[in-house]
């Protein structure tokens, strides 16, 4: 499903995101992908997205090749995953509902399709009573899950998800990694940056580990940190 | 690409309303540019009809002796008596003739007389004054280049004895007059031009603020998947219906200016009446206008966008 | 409030060159409406001083009897032989004790063929026609109010045997053509006036775009403890520069349009002659243009920050 | 230093963010302010910024009770409160070094301090090679701690955190909270919203927790969750 080929990124000040990076993860798999601040997480999500291209190396998502792929075939790309940023990413003026029905608007969903399913996606991450409501009037916790309601909102192949529980509650985290895990069980890819060694350790599944921009670590069911389970160094492969 | 009319219609009034002020900034100015341009078009159709007695080439006029300039006893050389019919079939012949003429026309006194009572219809006190009898009949000449004026000129001056009094050029006041309105005309070309770009300079600037205050979110609209299109398609309806607007505002001043000029020339009588327009020049004018503000909205929403589309 | 130069400097010109674009439309703007604007001033003074003969409230003339009008036969009612000195002295006493007449002129044949030589210099067949002496002689009258105009008009007219020929009250024909003048006039202040309003919409605009493009920034700047004026001194210069380089930008315009005017005003001799404008008018009028767009930009940035002044 | 008397704050749209609050934060404490997504800490910190202004009760920061405090007033309470805010609002046109240093230039420092002491901050935050670097060009976790390095920039004698942790990984948390610690010895005040169990069991500081705007728990040395520590109930006063 996706597929990253010996692929390095630097960006201009000399930064070295993402140095010489194979991983595959497989159809249905759930990674969460690990490491300190800045050591180039984000930079995978951006580009698996082709929102960034690479210096070197290639990336497959489904069966297209991204460096091949020309530039009016991007957003037909990007619909076929769904994106949880960092920074929520919402649109200032759209309400919370507008929000969500726009990535079934761009798709070209009728009207009637769009006023059934918003709803239903606002219920799921708790927010149907804000959905009038624009983003600078929610919390920070509940602008991350209208992103989170936005991003599989068209039921995406693919959902990346970074650290969308680094403003929620355990609560509420654990009520959104629920649903992650659900979307996963649909046949979903799930691939989610985080920080909180709470929900990987728990979790216990695939976990990929980067620093300064290189895979040190790939582990069937791992741990946030390296613990006393054996590390098994996958070489761009399943683990 | 799915584009349902409804999201573009709502997407363009929501941008145009939240960019209401430079909106209207925009609008305006097209409608001022357009209007001014416009406006020295009508004026230069009628600048054109009021003068039309000097294009076509007409660079010299020949008078032959009359009444009033004939001088029998002067000891100078002088008009003797009055140009008889031979000596104007005459100069006709010669001029019919003359390979530098392109064409001419014969003046009759009625015809100078006429022309006298068009030109002084305000002076009543000089016109009783003049005598139609004493008027010189004349031949308004074109010749077949400007720079041959010069030798037809010297071909038919101090010929008194053929009943020749005198040979006026395209007299240097007049030319001196349709330079100075050409060079006024080519002044509000200039206005006009410049308040056109500077239009085309605001449409551009309201779409490509309009797309920088919105770039972030255009970005993430990308990054959910929408096409340069779906993203577009308002914009350009924004540059589109400003361009529209204001052309259409011009349109209506360029037709009432010419409503108002039209009563000045009719009250004016016959001081200004060869400067009339026509209800044709107005609306062939604001066709034209409508024409080159949808240009400019079109040009400056492509231009606008240019940068994004690269992004 | 500690508002260093070097920051407001760099603020500004931050600003100014994120914005470029429109700063240019800014500045572009504000200087086409007030070279207008000057233009306008410019010409009107032109006209004043060409129509000056009929300012000052001249609204009739009393032509007396002359050689050429004089009919001794005639079965109706006119004039039978020349004025006579008497008859002028008699008008003259008249006018001076009338009670509705504030001042007049007295025009010989001299001054009636001085004026006719200037205004037909161009055409000297019709000038040749024309005997001094049969000119008439006539008052300039300026009569107290413009309403008094008929009751005086009525007094003198047909008084044939006082040797008063016709009164003439201010002619249709240049009263319309003032009117025109003054019509057109009016269009190109108003012209002036809307690219002036527009040229503060303008700047007013792209402050405001600029706080607008910026109020996340802005608030931030507050949030972290910056004053109103830290954040508003850099925006106002912003505006205050447009002004000034659009003001700046017109004045040398008005006064190459100065130039150039009295170059074709010398050229076209007589033609044109009353048509005249000084220097002093020129940097009259050049001041006040910057001083418009002085108030142009501190308006401006004063409207365009009040939003933003009450957050 | 801080003190909220019977604080009730709603949104138009009829949220109750902050329902009758009595809350008092004395000189140099160091205070935990938890609660679930949406329970109102962040409209606290809005309220003691007075970005908001509270709909009843009263608020003192210092001497000062805020609702009597005239609008030019407010920059100079700002200018004595730091504020780490949940989404940074860093300056996107201003690079990491000058993001640092308006906040020193907006008290009129002259340049030559500012020169001086903004490196020794961000030297502090572990960003000293990222100083020329935009806002944009920075990770999640970078974008933190540039505002972190804002926050306590010109010493501020109150200093609120909203959240500073939650897009750093466990490593560099644990540096930003000695940082924080640090700040505190020095006779700072520091307020931190955070949903970083970790942090609040670790450091067993005070922790004061809302619930829809509501005071449910305000114990000295308290745990993430209620925990066997007896909870005292503060009315109003220090724990
Ligand atoms: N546009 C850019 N220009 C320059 N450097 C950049 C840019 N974007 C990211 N970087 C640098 O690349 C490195 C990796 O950034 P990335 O956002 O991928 O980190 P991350 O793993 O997501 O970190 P975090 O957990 O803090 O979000 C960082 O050092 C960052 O400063
Ligand atoms: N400007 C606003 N207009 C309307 N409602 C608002 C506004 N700002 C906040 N709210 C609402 O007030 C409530 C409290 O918001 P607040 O930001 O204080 O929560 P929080 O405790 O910081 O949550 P989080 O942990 O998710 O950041 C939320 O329900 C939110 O939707
Ligand atoms: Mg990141
Ligand atoms: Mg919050």
């Amino acid at each position: 499903m996706i597929r990253f080929e010996s692929v390095t990124k630097s960006y201009k000040g000399g930064v070295t995101a993402v140095k010489d990076l194979t991983l595959e993860i497989g159809k249905g798999e759930f990674v969460f992908l690990v490491g300190p601040s800045g050591s180039g997480k984000s930079t995978c999500f951006r580009l698996l997205m082709k929102e960034e291209v690479a210096d070197t190396g290639r990336i497959w998502v489904g069966d297209r090749e991204l460096s091949s792929l020309s530039s009016w075939k991007v957003p037909y790309l990007r619909r076929n995953m769904g994106c949880v940023f960092q920074d929520f990413k919402l649109l200032p003026y759209k309400t919370v509902y507008e929000n969500v029905a726009f990535a079934l608007e761009v798709i070209g969903k009728p009207r009637s399709v769009v006023k059934q399913q918003v709803p239903q996606i606002l219920d799921l991450v708790g927010l149907s009573k804000k959905a009038a409501n624009l983003p600078n009037e929610l919390s920070g916790g509940e602008q991350q899950r209208v992103s989170i309601a936005r991003a599989f909102a068209n039921r995406p192949l693919i959902l990346l998800a970074d650290e969308p529980t680094g403003n929620l509650d355990p609560a509420n985290s654990a009520g959104i990694m629920r649903l992650l895990d659900r979307i996963n069980r649909t046949g979903t890819t799930v691939v989610m940056c985080t920080h909180d060694y709470g929900i990987v350790d728990l979790m216990r599944r695939r976990v990929v580990e980067l620093n300064r921009g290189v895979l040190v670590r790939d582990e069937a069911q791992g741990a946030y940190a390296t613990g006393p389970v054996p590390v098994v160094q996958a070489e761009g492969g399943q683990a | 690409m799915a584009l349902h009319l409804g999201y573009v219609t709502r997407e363009t009034a929501v941008s145009l309303r939240r960019n209401l002020l430079m909106t209207l900034a925009g609008i305006l100015t097209v409608a001022v540019s357009l209007f001014l341009f416009g406006g020295v078009l009508l004026l230069s159709r009628m600048v054109d009809h009021g003068t039309a007695r000097w294009k076509n080439g007409v660079e010299l006029e020949i008078f032959l002796c009359s009444k009033s300039t004939a001088e029998p006893d002067s000891a100078k050389p002088a008009c003797r008596s009055e140009a008889s019919e031979g000596q104007i079939a005459a100069v006709r012949t010669e001029l019919e003739q003359s390979p530098d003429v392109r064409r001419f026309r014969f003046f009759s006194k009625e015809d100078a007389f006429n022309e006298a009572k068009r030109i002084f219809a305000g002076d009543p006190e000089l016109l009783s004054n003049i005598d139609p009898e004493g008027l010189p009949v004349s031949f308004r000449v074109a010749p077949k280049q400007a720079e041959l004026t010069e030798k037809v000129a010297a071909h038919f001056n101090n010929r008194f004895n053929d009943g020749i009094d005198t040979v006026l050029t395209a007299k240097e006041q007049v030319r001196r007059l349709l330079a100075g309105i050409r060079w006024i005309r080519g002044l509000f070309f200039a206005i006009a031009g410049v308040l056109l770009a500077s239009s085309l300079f605001l449409i551009v600037n309201t779409i490509r603020l309009a797309t920088f205050a919105r770039r972030r979110e255009i970005q993430v609209m990308k990054l959910v998947g929408a096409t340069n299109w779906f993203i577009r398609v308002p914009f350009m309806c924004e540059g589109l219906i400003q361009g529209a607007i204001g052309a259409g505002l011009a349109f209506g001043g360029v037709y009432g200016l010419r409503v108002i000029l039209s009563d000045l020339v009719d009250r004016s009588k016959n001081l200004f009446s060869a400067f009339y327009v026509t209800g044709g020049d107005a609306i062939a004018i604001g066709l034209l206008i409508v024409a080159v503000g949808a240009t400019v909205g079109a040009m400056g929403s492509a231009i606008g966008l240019r940068r994004f589309l690269d992004a």
